[in-house]
């Protein structure tokens, strides 16, 4: 099994979301964060004073799946986030030891999904 | 710097030529000003002024935390601008003397008042309660056009609904127009300020579109829900405690004693709209949805006001109750057919309810409360008031789509009038004021 | 719709019933009514209005962000539906002519009001100070039922209140039911208004029981904390702002020039009370806790409303420092010993602190300011007045604890009082309203 | 609880000592007290109590998440013991019997009011205004030491600005002392309220250093943006509000008819500022920053204050022009290049501004607003009014920093004026009140 | 060592806590979390529009512990957080190859307490 | 690669931030976090009645980098958090799979930095 990490822009929430669905991966976890990246940030001014704004928001997915699914993940991930332009986000990928479904108690391949 | 000795140059250019023009209405009778009636018009504007408040936490309550910042330069920002413009221009227009009952030709720059008189003292409070009603039409727009709208166009829209249109149908109905002439009934502006607001706010969206994601591919609508119902509810307490010096305000004099009832009959209705609002949306999604009801109260405010002086407080409550079933039927009307996307439902509360308030004069109005003769409808008088009533809710209705019409497609064919796709994503708080108005909180700008 | 035809329906068969009852007061005196009055009545009545977007605030800040929306619907609803109740049966309970000193029996409908004399007219406004006075009680009662109560439910019990509990109580006071005889002092309604709402607060907790987590298995209270301090202090301050109406606007009369040092004795036992109830806390738990010095200033406001006309300042001042002690204990003594959930301190600060104000008068009342011959006891009035008060407090103590007891038993009973441990816990938000108060916002909803 | 033991025994010592001490003035002119007047002062002085709530939304709005609880409790408590201190001390030394044009030495703890006949009755309502001026004087220091000051130590500064340094320079110009002898104009306190609050917020912010994080090691100045703008916003709204009761008010006279000429200028200086800063900003950094624009509003409303009844309307749109240009330089100038820390923009506000629009008053006073006579330069009465306000506001600015800054030596070497760096980091809500503002919310307390 | 993620009901949070603590288990850290599961959402109406909230509200928990206790604490988090119900949540764990406590600079088996 | 997981005291982001680009690490993911550890918390009041503040706030960063900056990493957060009082905080260490750029989609050590 494998956990998948990605951050994305938070306006691409949405099309992430709807290029899983249609891969069929319907399970996720997703967190606020900001992220510092080649993007850089941007310069804001409050009151006259400027003021560098160098941690961006951005969405963090988590997401576990089955080996066999790995790459149809980060494909749809790629599909709904890419823009090409610098701040598009990263995708992170890790072995993922176990899983278990607490409401059946169920472990591994069954419980991903 | 430059900006602002160039307008202080052109402040000086308008008065010389706006003063040359002034005729002040000779011969002012002798004095009847009574202190009881300076205070009283002048506490009434305060509370009245104090509505800006309450438009603003409305907004931006019901639209998303990325805005908020914008929404509240726009509100504080067209009261400015709507003050200056209209102490300079509106005023003259809408109360000077009358041409053809068209429009105002005097009182520029507030010519006639003085301080050396009683009478000429009387103009100033009497400007500023016009104000902050000039004000309020101006605002109401805001709402609709929230979380699209680039900040320089609001402000050029603001300067021209405060500098002529609101002053010239104004004038037809306050001046002394042609709609005054015959007799039309409009007690506190459901029609003057209410619809024209509402009805400069249904071309604005129109021109503006809606926002992204409020509609599907299939055009299906999305509810897009507002970041801070404390602060919207905030809002409506605070328009609702600013209309008891909307509506019995508008007597414009203390000793005049029917400020009690109009004071009642504007409660009545509020409580029975937001009522109203609340039934008819717990039966249609099956929640007593609350930004519904605030709304609701909002359309009783709004309905009643033509009115409050010429019904009886039953007749305020049947008002309100039909207020608050239109208005939540007019807001689905507008988001599901017309697919107008309008975040706060400004369209609905002022230009609906404030034609429909307007119209039900017509029906409910009775002579003991309205004066000698004057019936509506439902009380012995015929068709002839509800036609004078549906003349000036139509003629207003042109006035202002026509005008705003062609004063968005300039705006929109020159400067534009919305933000870019990125800006609306992001949020315009970080891309037209450059800040954002939550710093430290942690939310989801994902929608 | 068909609910709201209904509602209309029962609204006329109301009206017609209740107007063959009625028996308009004969014979009006030459009329007295002065416009100063009637604008400073208004004036007064707008400002307690206002009160109800002080109680909104409060209540939401103290309690937590998943039921802020629900918290504002019961705020917004009560004072609606307390207002047409008020208007169709309340008012005439109250202050219609008197049936043996315990009820009023015409009025209804406000069927003594008339557009056409001066008379006619006070009776509107004199209508509207009291239907905001009314809604003041009703609303006093949300926030010790915050969190857990069911919507449908408090709608019903703040129509009774409204229409029946308060106004009956009320005319043992103001109208001429039998505690005015005995020259009872309950100036602005410590008495008449805050106890009556926080008695009816006291058994509303009682009949919900605490909220999920309030209290360890073993009995240890938990602190529950509230979601936003600073709309919560901005409610206070909303509270104060008002209270300038609530109390020297109970005078129903400008010309009364007593109005200036009731507005002062206002002022001062609030600021008493808020220092008395920082110190009080400061000293026993370590730090100068925010929520209980503002409760500390709404203590001493509630306290002096009884007395403010009848004491002096600087027994003012001793008042709210009582109050504020007072009020700490009470908390305290509710949340640890009897282990009554009571999320902002409603019954301490207004069922408590509304009596000890009441019976305070006994102690602090002085001839000059109350009146010949009315004095407390520490200014040689003797025990006798003490007594007085001491009657009324125990008796409305009684009227509404019982009332209000076999009301919620019977919602209880019946459609339900609290909400599901599930809806409970995901906030009434969601499961009441189907909304979000803090859309977009990252909030921890996990206590 | 044996704190609040002394502090009674205190309040009766006092009492007795002040009381032999106070002389009342003699023979009271016989009574022209007009109910008109009474209720127009009081509504005014309820409005200007209100402003308490709009700078405590503007501070808190203005400075980080942190801190908004502590920042509540301040504006909550400088009010409450300013009403005390102001009511035992405060009046007496203002508007006491001049001692050589320095202080006031009678009317301690009101002495002079007495309820028996209308000019006794006056003194009361006279004493509410002028308390709510005196506890606006106060509260606008707490903006400017936000975030790091020890509230303990802020509640002794408090205590002594409104018992003793705001008195006695109030007394000079408003008392019967010497400034008030030479004809300076201050109408409704630009300097008497605004300037001493402004000049103690800078001796507070020097002697208190800057907040951690605000400048760099280099010395570059970093923004540490507001939380929480849209109260921000509602502040400046009630503040604009609450004004209108601050400068018409100032008439303490409802019968004197230029209170509408009076709320007109303060309208349109309000309007002219916040359009001027938001036009300077967006020219100087790229944007139209909503804080500063605020702060526009309020610059004028501050430099308009002074001579609200001395210009004519268009002379207060100059007057508000060149606040809100000003302003904005202030608050660079003191960020910049004096390196002080002001949160709010206080000083500049209210120190500057306060400062500016008394002086303006020797320029744009015209005699046919002002008074026969009273020309400023603009308008041919050469220098003669421009040293008398120049000399003013010089006197008040040295009195204030030199009184105000011994207090905060004092302070400071003895129980200390700022928290640790550990709780400032942590912020003052969990040190200081061991609580959090805003409850389950995620904030980032990182800066 | 084993770094284990899990994804449970909020109102569940107190209840995990203590079961954890029960165990011994008192180091943890908690983050606000978006979940899309089996659980689906359900359906909103704001001003009578409907509204698919298929995002949920999910407390995530991180907690590193040694081998040893990776079984005390999935059983630990179960106990917590199961009702039997749709949305109850799921348990991850992965391989942790460093744990150092920055106070200390201590590492491995001692650092994770 | 390595994924590396950090809690902090809030206070201490800013120095972090800058010890980790003075040692060249200039990506990374930012979120908010309650911390359990050995702190234990403190008592707040609220209305006079004691609150148990168990979980206390956290800055958790997560930073993907590359093997031979794994110490550098580590030391560089070392730097900027430590002060020696409890509380200081964690860092965790794990191995990281795969690492794609969505703008790109370089995979591996490119498309860490
Ligand atoms: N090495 C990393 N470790 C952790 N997070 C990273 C790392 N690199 C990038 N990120 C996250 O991804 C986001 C996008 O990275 P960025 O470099 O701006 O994207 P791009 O390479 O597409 O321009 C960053 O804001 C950050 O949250
Ligand atoms: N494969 C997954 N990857 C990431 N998070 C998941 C995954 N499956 C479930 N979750 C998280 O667990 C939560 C509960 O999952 P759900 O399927 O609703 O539980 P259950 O299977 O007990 O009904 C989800 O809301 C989500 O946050
Ligand atoms: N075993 C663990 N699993 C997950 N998070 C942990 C663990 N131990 C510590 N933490 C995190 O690190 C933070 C600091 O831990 P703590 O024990 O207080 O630090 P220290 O050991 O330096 O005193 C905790 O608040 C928690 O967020």
């Amino acid at each position: 099994m494998k956990l998948i990490v990605a951050y994305i822009q938070p306006e691409k929430l949405e099309d992430v979301k709807a290029a899983l669905t249609e891969a069929q991966i319907t399970k996720m976890s997703i967190t606020n964060s900001l992220g510092c990246g080649q993007q850089g940030g941007y310069t804001e001014t409050y009151r006259g004073v400027d003021m560098d704004i160098n941690l961006l928001q951005k969405v963090r997915f988590e997401i576990a799946v089955n080996d066999e699914f790995e790459n149809v993940t980060v494909k749809a991930i790629i599909k709904g986030a890419k823009t090409g332009q610098i701040g598009d986000g990263k995708i992170f990928v890790s072995k993922l030891d176990r899983c278990i479904r607490i409401r059946t108690e169920e472990e591994g391949k069954d419980a991903i999904g | 710097m430059r900006l602002s000795t160039l307008l202080i140059a052109a402040l000086f250019v308008i008065s010389a030529v706006t003063g040359a023009f002034a005729q002040e209405s000779a011969a002012a009778p002798a004095s009847t000003i009574k202190p009881i009636n300076v205070v009283w018009t002048l506490l009434a504007a305060f509370l009245v002024f104090f509505m800006q408040a309450g438009f603003a936490m409305v907004e931006t309550g019901f639209t998303r935390a990325k805005n908020a910042g914008n929404i509240m330069m726009k509100n504080l920002m067209d009261f400015c601008a709507g003050s200056l413009v209209f102490f300079i221009l509106g005023f003259g227009l809408m109360f000077g003397a009358d041409a053809a009952g068209l429009f105002g030709t005097s009182k520029f720059f507030l010519s006639n008042a003085s301080p050396s008189n009683p009478d000429g003292l009387w103009q100033y409070t009497f400007w500023l309660f016009q104000c902050v009603f000039a004000a309020t039409a101006a605002t109401i727009v805001s709402g609709a056009m929230a979380e699209r709208t680039k900040f320089v166009s609001y402000l050029i829209y603001s300067v021209v609904i405060s500098a002529l249109i609101y002053p010239i149908s104004g004038h037809w109905i306050w001046g002394e127009g042609w709609l005054s002439k015959l007799k039309f009934i409009d007690f506190a502006g459901s029609t003057v300020v209410h619809s024209v607001g509402g009805w400069a706010a249904l071309m604005g969206a129109i021109f503006l579109g809606p926002r992204i994601g409020k509609y599907t591919a299939s055009g299906k609508p999305r509810a897009i829900p507002g970041h801070n119902i404390p602060l919207a509810a905030l809002g409506v307490f605070i328009l609702w405690f600013g209309w008891f010096g909307f509506n019995p305000g508008s007597t414009t004099a203390g000793d005049n004693l029917s400020i009690g009832f109009i004071a009642i009959n504007t409660n009545l209705a509020a409580a029975a709209g937001a009522i109203a609002a609340m039934i008819v949306i717990w039966i249609k999604s099956g929640k007593p949805d609350v930004s519904m009801s605030l709304n609701g109260a909002l359309a009783g405010l709004v309905a009643i006001t033509a009115g409050c002086s010429s019904v009886s407080p039953i007749s305020s409550i049947f008002i309100g109750l039909i207020a608050g079933v239109v208005v939540v039927l007019a807001v689905e009307f507008f988001d599901f057919v017309l697919k107008i996307d309008d975040p706060v439902g400004a369209i609905s509360v002022h230009g609906i309810c404030g034609s429909l308030g307007t119209l039900l004069v017509g029906l409910f109005a009775e002579a003991q409360y309205a004066g000698p003769g004057v019936n509506g409808l439902f009380f012995g008088g015929g068709f002839k008031l509800l036609g004078v009533q549906a003349l000036g809710v139509v003629s207003v209705f042109f006035w202002v789509t026509i005008t705003t019409g062609i004063l968005f497609f300039i705006i929109k064919k020159t400067i534009g009038l919305r933000v870019t796709r990125q800006e609306e994503l992001r949020g315009l708080d970080i891309d037209e004021h450059g800040m954002e108005s939550y710093s430290g909180f942690q939310i989801f700008k994902t929608q």
